[in-house]
């Protein structure tokens, strides 16, 4: 970590452009180009307009995950309890309508209330009694994992789906148009996404958490000297992140209907791959939450696009993990050592 | 020279184990620029902190403008008009100039923060300051001085009253230099109390209106500085006078084989060309001024940077040197000017540190042998004199001096032949620079070559046999020492510049 | 020394609590699963049953039921069995992840004179008196059962259609017992029914499900049907989906099958935006396998045709009874608790409706 | 009260084993106790303390135990190997398959699982050490490539190492040796000696090594290890190496306790092993790892599953356990830090 740190000066010396991330954003745009090229050459049935659709709601989920991580990750943080956590909210918010029979608007609510509360147990762990970002979210992803089911002692939730009351929801993210040729899918859903992207990279770039944010990831001390309460920015960001996974929590249940416990290990994985493919660093200080929505497209693509091209399942991790070591080994070469 | 400001009586602060400030008083008025001197330790830095709201006091009173006031925290003491520029410049490289300046107090429009407004504040300030910066441009991408223009600007943008610099000079150029005085006569002029903390003589001698000088956290007295020799302000601040006695020859025997030949050797922008020669039992002193190139050269030389171009010969004989490793096993040490950073490890106890570069010595097999390691860790800390418990101490609870004594232990186990000083006394209080003095001369006697880098022209002409100036990345002058005077010494260290204005350039305090 | 003495009361006090614990009739049961739906209604049919015998007092019986997190995670599922077999019931109820893994356990069980009854997939290849009886389902059989009810209806259409017609197969993974013989089953099921017309039949896809394929395959090119058979990276519903979406993609599809719930809830979701499914001539004939509240609605509004449904509640009841005999010394049989397809037509009738669950 | 501490603190074995690896010992006795009551009430009268379900606890430890001392070593270093789970699932999977399918002889399957891992090992090691990646990232990929390397090689096939009866069966023993006393069948738990000796080689290795002195100091302050004319890449990456080779070590006695192994499995026991050593107060910071620690972590986590099911209690119960005491030990450990400072 602090031979990062200490050669940061020579790092951005030198030539801007290959510095800026909007580099390797562009590396990031013509790969996407590229791969969806090929796809669309090799397989006719990837061309369709619903492919397109498969790969938006394929990202929806991963997509906000990886846009609230993006926040922890800018600190020089992480969070690991993203996976876990969603699949364990989406569950108690299920569990609630279907067994107390609570509204729909209730449930996301208390949804999306316990990602913002688990995110600031996060933010307080690592901010106040600065335990390492890693162990903290390694411990709340633990916990994640076994609350869901001990709160609902192992039952599998499902949202409000077809004909059921409040499954309406679902349309926030797709919606049917009927044509003269037949139905219709638009992804709605890829709407809302590109505004919360939008919006979160304001809020990154010009708003005050979003500076503080930058500012505790390229220097906490000299941040806490020019007498900004760093502890209360720096939970938010955590906070933040905890937001996008409740987000993510009812994307989730809006786009896939049942909910099992004790699964959702990893899904925080692929969002923080995403982002660091996106042009996020590890050491902090820097990444663009654009970015991290070209790094889930990509995933996305992968995910969708290999299947259509016959190959095996298992290549797609090899080949995803690939791509991830691809896209760090091309930032430190930006970046020199 | 306007009316008393700031007031300080009787601030007290201890740390467990330190008396860090004991009943220190201290005073500023608007308008003039105040010097605050003393020996590393001696509680300058502790006292601003205090004042500042960095640390809280344990006992007494500050007094500004007129009613007595108590910060808690670096936020309030800005509100009301007092800000510090640190020495170690804390900024946050990845945010541009302006976000800097106005961090934590961004204006804005709605919810969002207003950067074209901050900007042109920015440039408001930077014109007040006659200074050309970007305030669009990131930080880290400009020079440590302007970064330190930046530091200023930010603290007038506050409206303080009471500007406080802390060795602001350590790391500036002269032309810098100059161009930061400037600045600040203009603060004074302008009706700013500015407080001016460096060990640079000269410097106090040019920009300053008084002195007051403290030790061992004591408040020794407060001078007028035209009225004053530098003299006395040497003996205020160690409480005894120490010669410096520059050497008169070589000590060094003129038939001494040649043990390190370096020629042509170019390591980026602030390596370029450079050749020399180093003699069994020379002590060869660096001189330049900070940004030279020096530790550029040292560190290529040592294999710690990849260098382009150059050829190395040790006693004659050709040698490669890619990696530090390389450099060790070839019998060269470097003793870095930055300790903390690339010295010793702090977490880590004295014995494992001495032994660090000479482990394979200290094996049987694949096993470590610790009594041999015991033995020769003790062995030099008693011929050092190194100050501790004992030598499982963790070196984090050493001193600066003792600390850099480890770090020389290190290297005198592995008894490499060829040893370079990087600002060997950086950081030291008086007492052990002494001792490292005495340890390098005997070192030179008993055989060692060594190469000294030094930004303290007085260290330079009483330790060098031979000197070699640099400037700008390029062998500039090679004197033997009894040619060589401090005005040879800085034409050479700033080639073509006039002579006039110059002054050596001297230790900074260790961050 | 403290510390000592506390422990010696300690356990003092708990050997004595053991005592006073202790019932006629303690069951471990170790499922496969615990949190999905399925294995709820299992539990649910075997609690019901445990407080039915209780209510009539001639025997008292406790239940303990454990499951592993995901259906595949043997580690924890022989750490479930051993510890059952360490709290020394009268008989424990199992259906194992993968019977390999567990041998040995199964010996000394049998060692312990501790009566195994295997349920749902059961045990198969279990070694010799170890298990008393089963009652499961024939996954294999139950593969058949959704071919015969896919053929139905499509079998018009093949014979109109020009060319080859593909029949898809999403199988959440390659490795899991039943999931397997389910994929099987079908496939056999398919080729038996072909040939019966006189088609060849073409398996292509998962090498495992090409090779374990009994019934003889003809070469794609001169094939009249065509079988893919899908297994995503992992097996989650999403990924499913897009192994889904693949097969509803392709023009010459005429039917998929979902061999397990998170299968069948693959294709509902990829159908979402392709709307291939249905029950009309020119659409995609979906059948799936259990259910749950995703199918249920899927079924109802005629996105999947069918489903075939196993009997959870049923198994938890049986399984309970036959824990009781063999606890007892009686005699017990395997019981087959067999498997329905259902459709909209008879999804209300009570003996499917029964056995569907949330 | 205090100064009973302090003697406490002060007593030889105290000393030696360090004060928070004590806590964590009373920790383990803790837990026991209130398993074995818990499951006397909960759970119709189980009964927790007995020498079967000791066995079966350590069953879990051993692999759990393997992963965590190579992670140990990584983190040591100042890294991370998010990796372990499923390359150790990797190698079982590989070699099993050899056996199964290839005729290989056991003993050549046994010596190819730390193989395997060894490879694994070195190829994450030389991109965090040579390309200067960061380590979590290289580890995320790696992961996935040994799933997708583990699965393609078996044709997604579960593997099924031999039983204890059929041939080859023999290197169960390895974890759990059977042998009959007067027509008792007692189970000796070999994987424990086997656990332990390893471990006392690593606290060696780590301790009493120039290679551990390396990856100690390295841990704290690369730098200045390498300014001392270390090739702190070479040891930086041996520990990468060590770490795979270990994990691969793991699957030995993974198949031996629990036979099948499955393509695409196993990260969970990555978060497992790494909160074992981090409660055992190996420091993330680096420059500050302790063996013993690692050994007992695992110890906790091996009982805590053990103890979860003798209470009869749902498998979930175990991951938030497990969390919690792992934050009690981190922020304990924070505190101590503090109080020094």
């Amino acid at each position: 970590m602090h031979m990062e740190k200490s050669t940061d000066l020579r790092k951005q010396a030198r030539s801007a452009f290959i510095r800026s991330s909007a580099f390797q954003r562009l590396i990031l745009i013509a790969v996407l180009v590229l791969l969806y090229g090929f796809f669309y050459l090799a397989s006719p049935s990837f061309r369709k307009y619903t492919t397109l659709v498969q790969i938006c709601s394929n990202m929806y989920y991963t997509l906000l995950m990886a846009i609230g991580v993006t926040f922890p990750l800018i600190t020089g943080g992480n969070d690991l309890s993203m996976g876990t956590g969603l699949i364990c909210y989406s569950l108690i918010g299920s569990y609630l309508m279907r067994i107390y029979g609570w509204p729909l608007w209730a449930a996301i609510l208390i949804t999306i209330g316990m990602g913002v509360a688990m995110g600031a147990v996060n933010g307080f762990g690592v901010a106040k009694l600065d335990i390492p970002p890693f162990i903290m979210t390694l411990a709340s992803m633990m916990f994640c994992r076994g609350m869901g089911s001990i709160l609902t002692g192992g039952f599998s939730g499902t949202w409000p789906d077809g004909a059921e009351p409040g499954a309406e929801f679902r349309n926030v993210f797709r919606l049917i148009v009927k044509t003269d040729t037949g139905r219709m899918p638009v992804p709605l859903g890829m709407i809302w996404m590109i505004l919360l992207v939008i919006i979160m990279s304001l809020v990154l770039n010009k708003t005050r958490v979003g500076r503080y944010t930058i500012a505790i990831g390229s220097n906490k001390e000299a941040l806490k000297l020019s007498g900004v309460n760093v502890l209360k920015w720096h939970i938010f960001a955590y906070m933040i992140c905890g937001l996008f996974t409740g987000f993510a929590a009812v994307t989730y249940a809006a786009t896939f209907s049942n909910i099992t416990p004790g699964q959702g290990a990893g899904f925080e994985l692929n969002a923080i791959g995403a982002a660091i493919i996106g042009g996020t660093a590890m050491t902090g200080g820097s990444g663009s939450v654009f970015g991290t929505f070209l790094g889930v497209l990509l995933i996305s693509l992968l995910q969708v696009g290999l299947p259509f091209i016959g190959l095996n399942a298992d290549w797609q991790l090899l080949i995803t993990g690939g791509i991830l070591l691809g896209a760090v080994t091309i930032d430190k070469m930006r970046n020199g050592k | 020279m306007g009316e008393v400001i700031l007031t300080m009586k009787g601030i007290d602060k201890s740390f467990p184990g330190v008396h860090a400030l004991d009943h220190v008083d201290f005073e500023v008025r608007s308008g003039e620029v105040h010097a605050l001197m003393g020996e590393n330790g001696a509680g300058k830095s502790t006292l601003m902190k205090v004042l500042t709201g960095i640390y809280t006091k344990d006992a007494g009173t500050i007094t500004f403008e007129g009613k007595e006031v108590e910060f808690h925290n670096p936020r309030e003491a800005q509100q009301a008009g007092i800000v510090i520029v640190h020495q170690e410049l804390n900024m946050m490289g990845h945010l541009t100039v302006a976000q800097n300046i106005f961090i934590g107090r961004e204006p804005r429009r709605g919810l969002f923060i207003n950067d074209s407004a901050m900007n042109d504040e920015a440039k408001k300030l930077f014109a007040q300051l006659g200074i050309e910066i970007n305030p669009k441009e990131t930080m880290s991408s400009l020079t440590v001085a302007k970064q330190q223009m930046c530091e200023i600007a930010k603290a007038i943008s506050h409206d303080a009253k009471v500007i406080i610099f802390d060795e602001p000079t350590a790391a500036l150029t002269d032309a810098e230099i100059d161009q930061l005085f400037v600045i600040i006569r203009d603060l004074r002029a302008k009706g700013y109390g500015i407080v001016y903390i460096s060990h640079r003589m000269d410097e106090i001698k040019k920009i300053t209106d008084r002195v007051s000088v403290m030790r061992d956290g004591q408040y020794i007295g407060t001078l007028v500085t035209e009225e004053c020799t530098k003299e006395e302000i040497i003996d205020m601040m160690v409480g005894r006078v120490i010669y410096e006695e520059p050497k008169t020859e070589s000590h060094c025997p003129p038939d001494a084989p040649v043990v390190l030949k370096v020629e042509h050797l170019n390591a980026g922008r602030m390596v370029q060309d450079v050749s020399f020669e180093l003699h069994r039992g020379e002590i060869l002193g660096f001189a330049g001024l900070v940004g030279a190139g020096r530790t550029e050269t040292a560190r290529a030389l040592f294999g710690a940077d990849p260098k382009q171009s150059g050829d190395i010969w040790i006693n004659g004989k050709k040698v490669s040197i890619n990696s530090p490793k390389d450099a060790v096993e070839a019998g060269i040490s470097y003793l870095s000017e930055d300790r903390k950073r690339f010295g010793i490890v702090l977490k880590k106890s004295i014995t494992e540190n001495s032994t660090l570069a000479t482990l394979k010595n200290f094996t049987r097999g694949m096993f470590i042998n610790k009594p041999k390691e015991a033995e020769v860790t003790q062995k030099y800390v008693d011929a050092l004199k190194t100050k501790t418990p004992g030598i499982d101490q963790l070196v984090m609870n050493l001193s600066g001096g003792n600390q850099q004594k480890v770090v020389i232990a290190k290297w005198l186990v592995n008894d490499s032949q060829i040893m370079i000083f990087d600002e060997p006394t950086r950081g030291i209080d008086v007492g052990a620079k002494q001792e490292i003095y005495e340890l390098m001369t005997r070192l030179a006697a008993s055989g060692k070559a060594i190469i000294m880098i030094s930004s303290e022209l007085a260290e330079i002409l009483r330790m060098s046999d031979r000197i070699i100036v640099m400037c700008e990345g390029r062998k500039t002058g090679e004197f033997d020492i009894a040619e060589a005077t401090q005005e040879k010494i800085m034409s050479a260290a700033t080639r073509d510049i006039d002579m006039q204005n110059r002054k050596p350039v001297q230790e900074g305090e260790a961050s | 020394m403290k510390k000592l003495v506390a422990l010696v009361l300690a356990l003092v006090m708990v050997l004595g609590l053991t005592a006073a614990f202790a019932d006629d009739y303690h069951f471990e049961i170790v499922s496969k699963g615990f949190q999905s739906t399925y294995w709820q209604a299992v539990l649910k049919g075997a609690t019901e049953e445990v407080e039915k015998i209780n209510a009539e007092g001639k025997d008292k019986i406790t239940m303990n039921f454990v499951g592993p997190d995901s259906e595949s995670d043997v580690a924890q599922q022989v750490q479930q069995f051993t510890s059952a077999l360490n709290a020394a019931p009268a008989a424990i109820g199992f259906a194992a992840v993968d019977q390999n893994a567990f041998n040995d356990l199964l010996k000394e069980a049998l060692e312990k004179k501790i009566p195994i009854i295997g349920f749902d997939s059961g045990v198969p290849g279990a070694p010799e008196g170890a298990v008393y009886a089963n009652a499961s389902t024939n996954n294999y059989v139950a593969g058949t059962v959704a071919a015969e009810g896919m053929w139905e209806k499509i079998v018009a259409r093949i014979e109109a259609a020009p060319g080859t017609v593909r029949i898809g197969e999403v199988n959440q993974d390659a490795t899991g017992e039943s999931v397997t013989q389910r994929g099987l089953g079908f496939i056999d099921k398919i080729i038996e029914l072909a040939a019966a017309k006189g088609w060849k039949v073409a398996v292509i896809g998962n090498e495992f499900y090409v090779n374990g394929v009994k019934g003889e395959k003809a070469a794609e090119a001169d094939a009249k049907i065509i079988i893919e058979a899908k297994v995503p990276a992992q097996s989650t519903v999403e990924l499913c989906a897009n192994e889904a979406s693949v097969l509803l993609n392709e023009d010459d599809l005429i039917s998929v099958f979902g061999s397990n719930q998170v299968a069948a809830e693959g294709v509902v979701a990829a159908d979402k935006n392709l709307f291939k499914c249905g029950t009309g001539d020119d659409t995609v004939i979906a059948v799936g396998f259990d259910s749950g509240a995703t199918l249920k609605a899927a079924i109802r509004e005629g996105v999947m045709y069918g489903a075939v449904t196993q009997s959870p509640v049923g198994i938890g009841k049986v399984t309970i009874d036959l824990l009781l005999a063999s606890a007892k010394g009686e005699p017990v049989a395997d019981t087959d608790t067999g498997c329905a397809f259902y459709t909209l037509e008879n999804i209300d009738t009570p003996e499917i409706a029964d056995n569907l669950y949330d | 009260m205090k100064d009973l501490l302090n003697r406490f603190k002060s007593l030889k074995l105290v000393r030696i084993m360090g004060f928070n690896r004590v806590v964590l010992i009373g920790v383990i006795i803790v837990l026991c106790l209130i398993f074995q009551v818990l499951s006397a009430v909960l759970n119709h009268g189980n009964v927790f303390l007995t020498y079967a379900r000791f066995t079966s606890a350590m069953n879990y430890g051993y692999f759990i135990g393997f992963l965590a001392l190579g992670v140990t070593f990584v983190i040591a270093t100042g890294g991370i190997d998010f990796s372990v789970g499923p390359v150790m699932f990797c190698a079982a999977l590989i070699s099993g398959y050899c056996f199964n399918n290839y005729g290989f002889p056991m003993w050549v399957s046994l010596i190819m699982c730390p193989l395997i891992g060894m490879v694994f090992g070195t190829v994450g090691g030389f991109f965090v050490s040579y390309l200067h990646l960061p380590s979590f990232i290289t580890s995320l990929a790696l992961m996935q490539i040994a799933k997708g390397v583990g699965s393609i090689f078996t044709k997604t096939q579960n593997v099924s190492w031999p039983g204890s009866s059929d041939p080859g069966g023999w290197y169960r023993s390895l974890s759990n040796l059977d042998i009959t006393v007067g027509g008792q069948r007692v189970n000796i738990p070999t994987g424990l000696i086997i656990l332990i000796v390893v471990a006392i080689l690593c606290s060696i290795v780590l301790n009493k090594t120039k290679a551990g002195r390396y990856m100690i100091c390295l841990g704290a302050n690369r730098e200045a290890v390498r300014l001392s004319g270390v090739d702190t890449r070479r040891w930086e990456m041996l520990a990468y190496v060590i770490c795979g080779t270990l994990a691969g070590f793991a699957a030995i006695f993974y198949v031996g306790c629990y036979t099948t192994v499955q393509p695409v499995k196993g990260d969970t026991f990555n978060n497992e092993a790494i909160a074992a050593c981090v409660m055992g107060g190996t420091s993330m910071a680096g420059g500050l790892a302790s063996i013993l620690g690692t050994v007992i972590g695992s110890f906790i986590i091996a009982i805590m599953q053990e103890g979860i099911l003798s209470m009869g209690f749902n498998i979930a119960f175990q991951y938030s356990l497990t969390a919690l005491i792992l934050l009690g030990a981190v922020i304990a450990d924070v505190m101590s830090r503090r109080r020094r400072n």
